[in-house]
């Protein structure tokens, strides 16, 4: 076992449990933090299957950051989509028996990864062009953007590029998976995409990346508006009123 | 937002992965080759070292192709005929079985890694003899 | 596949010219070793010098004879495909390929019959070979004109431009092919002159061969670019025509009495 | 103009889901066809070694030339400053986007090898038009996309009159492109003729506006919007213009046709004794689709009839696909001209005979479904941003 393969495979069961006991506690905290008032931003549904409704069309369509600005629209849904074909592109190397849909989604995945690497660049563009966005852009902001890019640039520099040795990616992720070690190919590209991804697994539960379990804990858009049908009192209030 | 469900769906993924291959064996890399197939009781790959063969016959033989129809070469050691010569194996009856068939020599990796084999939708599949 | 014992030969000579290790080579091959080792493969391309062509003798084609379109498919392994089940027979010879076909004509005004086999023309300027949006159809160094099923998207432009509806469109899937004839689904293709064998080193057509054997030699092939060929020779000597000369596409096939 | 506001397309919710399931449910049709065929090969549609190209190039030809035309009521507005026009200009320029998408989908989907469309978005070969087209299709995108991005929004606003005109030269050169697909083929009569770009320019503008128009009313009467009749009747005047303009260019086309003796036999093809050509040239391009609707538009009995305006353009569409249809698979079914003053007695190649072709339904549905691709697309755009107005009532103008 070489000591690359060492380095790696304790690197990604350490990103991994960052990663997973990070967002744990996040959510944690998310769930336990007091909602004392009725504040949906309006127009809100008046009910339960309507909150339901709005949080889907919210996460899958982005649909307030479409009224908000079609431009950043774009470019995130591009960004969002691609990421999401991408990612289910890489299922492949997680699972011995590769399900049907992953196998379908194959060559879609390739290109998506040309609609991800679009996308951050129209974000990115965006940090710097828009006067009011770069004022109050912080330089994790763009470390995320430039990070996402790089591992999507390496990505595609190993499809298109030089390939790196696929089966044996594959069996090191899943000699990982069931603490049987197989080594890991010295390739260039592929060394500094998996760095780079074991960086963001590591940050993300520190990062504005949280954004993505965090806006399902949104008041603003996970509540009801039924203020006036139903007096809403917070768990810890109600203990009080009695 | 869309991203990240698919992350968490492959982190999911993983785990249940991780538990579901305990139990099954891990990939052992060596035995791609048939069984049955004139490749098996060879030491190595005729055509070139078997490992650098494995690992790169995608760009040889894309670039043999572009070789022999574009430019009319047919110099290349990297022909799609002789692996399928070598690596085909023969089912009870004496028929060469094609060598993209489900197990077979090329079908066994490339669905290993979902990645389509789109050779033998034009190219012969089993030996040419007789 | 009775008829494809030739080619198979001449590909591995190729193979084991570059085999080192002749131990490994005799298990790959047994059978076929033996002969010719070394000897054929072109390594150094489609040579530009060359440009191939046919003169077909349309006095020498006799009717009813169709060894040449025998031979083509045989060689190619066109008879190697089977209609489609649920077919009917008139769509089937509307959709198979065909390299080579036989036509009989009749002179409106003088009513001599004539029989000529037609066939891709590689053209010079060959029409396929502008409107094809990949760069699929095109002419090699040595003029003969074909398409690479690589880089074919099944788009069919080609055959809406070609003058001579020498080409095919593959509108099935094939099971068999022969090594020198890869053929699928959704591609284009046409007669290509028989190229590898040309690169294998022979010299000669399989359908100008079996119009030989048949005792006719209508059809003759050669490199018109060379003034000592049979070919040239044979051209300067007798007035011969293109079809559809109209089109100033100058063809590699000439024909001679139509 | 000031006062012009636009609304996305709201209407009750099931009115417009139930709608959008119909189109969704019809693609989805379509995309099952392209499969079949795709899946078991060509051999199961009508087409064969001679008739290369059948009906859904007929569809993805007539919706792509549609395109184009349609953008034209947004040229009017922005490149010729036609008042009336100019509220309309965002629709437009969606439609045209839409008709677009709906027409490469469907020749995308008939090509052998669909999976290799990168192939063809990568490797070109800048001697064919097809590779141009690919530019011009994907550069009339872009360039749509921008020109109704610069309606839209009031930041955008010095981009309009720029991109209005890029847009109109473009669509120019995207009609010129599309007709020079056939106005390359030397080898078959019917295309070998220099008036087919700027005849493919002319029906652009009558089946785009044609479908302009059902589009529109469909839009404000799925809305529950109005329109006044002094647009409309505009319009509606415009269209007879255009059928009139269609009729002279056909016209020129075949007398020049008959000047050239050589063409003869194609003229008499057309015009006589080819059968369902010649029977879909009189009564479906000149009957169905001009002369009818010429009456419809100009008989003073229908002045303000929006079934009439509505039935026109059904019929200047109808008679615009068999145009296409006389043009693109009666073109290929004459035969070509391989050995003048000589009979074909025996060929296996159809030389010398009339190509036999029968339309296959999933061929059909394919085509079909790329006119609901568009329709789909433009339905749902329509809701997302705001490129209709609010109403079109006669008495905001001026």
């Amino acid at each position: 076992m070489s000591f690359l393969t060492i380095v790696f495979a304790l690197l990604f069961y350490a990103a991994t449990a960052i990663l997973v006991i990070g967002i744990g506690y996040r959510i944690s905290t998310y769930a336990k933090a007091p909602a004392p008032l009725k504040i949906p931003t309006t127009p809100a549904p008046t009910t339960k299957p309507g909150v339901v409704l709005r949080l889907f069309r919210e996460v899958v369509f982005f649909e307030s950051l479409f009224k908000g600005s079609k431009w950043t629209w774009l470019f995130s849904m591009l960004f969002h989509a691609g990421l999401a074909l991408v990612l289910l592109r890489h299922v492949r190397y997680f699972q011995h028996d590769v399900w049907l849909p992953i196998q379908l989604i194959q060559p879609f995945g390739i290109y998506a990864g040309f609609a991800l690497a679009l996308g951050l660049i129209g974000l990115f563009m965006r940090r710097i062009l828009v006067d009011r966005v770069r004022y109050i852009s912080a330089p994790s902001d763009y470390l995320m953007l430039i990070l996402l890019f790089l591992i999507g640039l390496s990505g595609l520099a190993m499809k298109f590029v030089v390939h790196t040795d696929v089966i044996a990616v594959k069996d090191f992720f899943l000699g990982l998976m069931t603490f049987s070690w197989s080594p890991l190919p010295a390739d260039f590209l592929l060394i500094v995409h998996l760095l780079l991804v074991a960086i963001l697994m590591i940050i993300f539960p520190f990062s504005k990346l949280l954004h993505a379990p965090g806006i399902f804990f949104s008041p603003s858009r996970n509540q009801v508006d039924d203020s006036r049908e139903k007096r809403h009192i917070a768990p810890w209030a109600k203990q009080l009123e009695e | 937002m869309l991203g990240s469900i698919g992350l968490k769906r492959l982190i999911g993924l993983a785990v249940a992965g991780l538990m579901a291959a305990l139990a099954a064996t891990a990939h052992a890399g060596s035995e791609w080759v048939t069984e049955g197939s004139r490749a098996e009781g060879l030491d190595s790959c005729v055509i070139d070292d078997t490992e650098k063969m494995r690992r790169n016959h995608m760009d040889y033989l894309v670039h043999q192709r572009d070789d022999v129809v574009r430019r009319g070469g047919r110099g290349s050691q990297y022909k799609l005929a002789e692996c399928v010569n070598c690596h085909t194996a023969e089912d009870a009856a004496g028929h060469a079985i094609p060598i993209d068939d489900e197990g077979q020599f090329c079908a066994s990796c490339h669905n290993y890694m979902a990645v389509n084999v789109n050779c033998f939708q034009c190219h012969r599949k089993v030996p040419e003899e007789e | 596949m009775s008829n494809q014992t030739e080619q198979p030969d001449l590909e591995r000579r190729g193979f084991i010219g570059k085999t080192v290790l002749a131990a490994g080579a005799a298990v790959v091959a047994p059978g076929v070793l033996v002969s010719v080792a070394g000897a054929g493969a072109k390594t150094d391309g489609a040579d530009p010098g060359k440009r191939y062509g046919l003169l077909i003798d349309t006095n020498k084609c006799a009717e009813g004879c169709t060894a040449c379109v025998t031979a083509c498919n045989e060689e190619h392994g066109i008879d190697l495909m089977q209609k489609p089940e649920g077919l009917d027979e008139a769509q089937w010879q509307q959709q198979k390929p065909q390299w080579i076909r036989k036509v009989k004509l009749q002179d409106n005004l003088t009513g001599r019959v004539t029989n000529l086999p037609l066939m891709c023309q590689h053209c010079e300027f060959p029409p396929c070979v502008d409107v094809c949006p990949t760069g699929a159809s095109f002419k090699r160094a040595d003029g003969i004109v074909m398409v690479d099923r690589h880089t074919c998207i099944g788009c069919r432009y080609c055959m809406m431009a070609c003058p001579y509806k020498a080409r095919s469109f593959i509108h099935q899937e094939v099971e068999h092919q022969t090594v020198s004839a890869p053929r699928g689904k959704g591609c284009v293709e046409s007669c290509n002159l028989c190229a590898y064998r040309l690169d294998y080193g022979a010299d000669n057509t399989a359908c100008a061969e079996a119009c030989a054997a048949q005792g006719h030699n209508a059809i003759l092939f050669g490199d018109l670019n060379d003034p000592n060929s049979e070919l040239a020779q044979a051209l300067s000597s007798a007035a011969s025509r293109q079809i559809r000369g109209d089109l100033e596409l100058n063809t590699g096939v000439r024909y001679t009495n139509v | 103009m000031s006062t012009m506001t636009y609304r996305e397309l709201w209407c009750s919710s099931p009115r417009y889901w139930a709608g959008l399931a119909l189109l969704g449910a019809l693609v989805l049709i379509g995309l099952g066809a392209a499969y079949y065929m795709e899946h078991q090969g060509h051999y199961v549609t009508g087409m064969n070694n001679h008739i290369v190209w059948g009906l859904p190039h007929v569809f993805a030809i007539f919706l792509i030339v549609a395109a184009s035309g349609a953008l034209n009521v947004a040229s009017i507005g922005s490149v010729f400053g036609g008042p009336m026009y100019k509220p309309l200009g965002r629709f437009s320029a969606l439609l045209a986007i839409g008709l677009l998408a709906g027409g490469l989908y469907v020749l995308v989907l008939d090509l052998g090898r669909p999976d290799r469309l990168v192939v063809a978005m990568t490797t070109y070969n800048f001697k064919s038009i097809f590779t141009w087209n690919i530019f011009l299709y994907n550069g009339f995108f872009l360039i749509v996309a921008l020109y109704i991005w610069s309606m839209i929004d009031r930041t955008a606003k010095w981009a309009y009159t720029p991109l209005g005109f890029t847009a109109f030269f473009w669509r120019l050169a995207l009609t010129t492109g599309t007709g020079s697909i056939f106005g390359f083929l030397v080898a078959r009569e019917a295309y070998d003729a220099a008036i087919l770009a700027p005849m493919f320019i002319i029906m652009s503008f009558s089946y785009g506006l044609a479908f302009f128009i059902l589009a529109l009313l469909a839009a404000f009467w799925w809305a529950g919007r109005a329109i006044g009749d002094l647009r409309l009747t505009k319009l509606k005047n415009l269209l007879g213009v255009f059928i009139g303009a269609v009729l002279f260019f056909a016209l020129v086309y075949h007398l020049t046709n008959l000047y050239i003796t050589q063409h003869h036999g194609l003229e008499s093809f057309v015009l006589l004794d080819g059968g369902i050509y010649t029977v879909m040239f009189w009564l479906g391009q000149v009957v169905i689709g001009s002369i009818v609707p010429l009456f419809l538009i100009y008989s003073p009995g229908f002045k303000t009839s929006r079934w009439a305006i509505a039935a026109a353009s059904v019929l200047v569409l109808a008679g615009g696909f068999f145009q296409l249809y006389v043009l693109v698979i009666g073109g290929q079914a004459f035969p070509m001209p391989l050995f003048p003053g000589q009979e074909v007695l025996a060929s296996t190649m159809l030389d010398g005979q009339i190509a036999p072709y029968t339309p296959s339904v999933p061929e059909f549905l394919l085509g079909m479904s790329g006119i609901v691709v568009a329709m789909t697309l433009v339905a749902v755009v329509s809701r997302m941003l705001q490129v209709l107005p609010d109403s079109l009532e006669d008495e905001q103008e001026r």
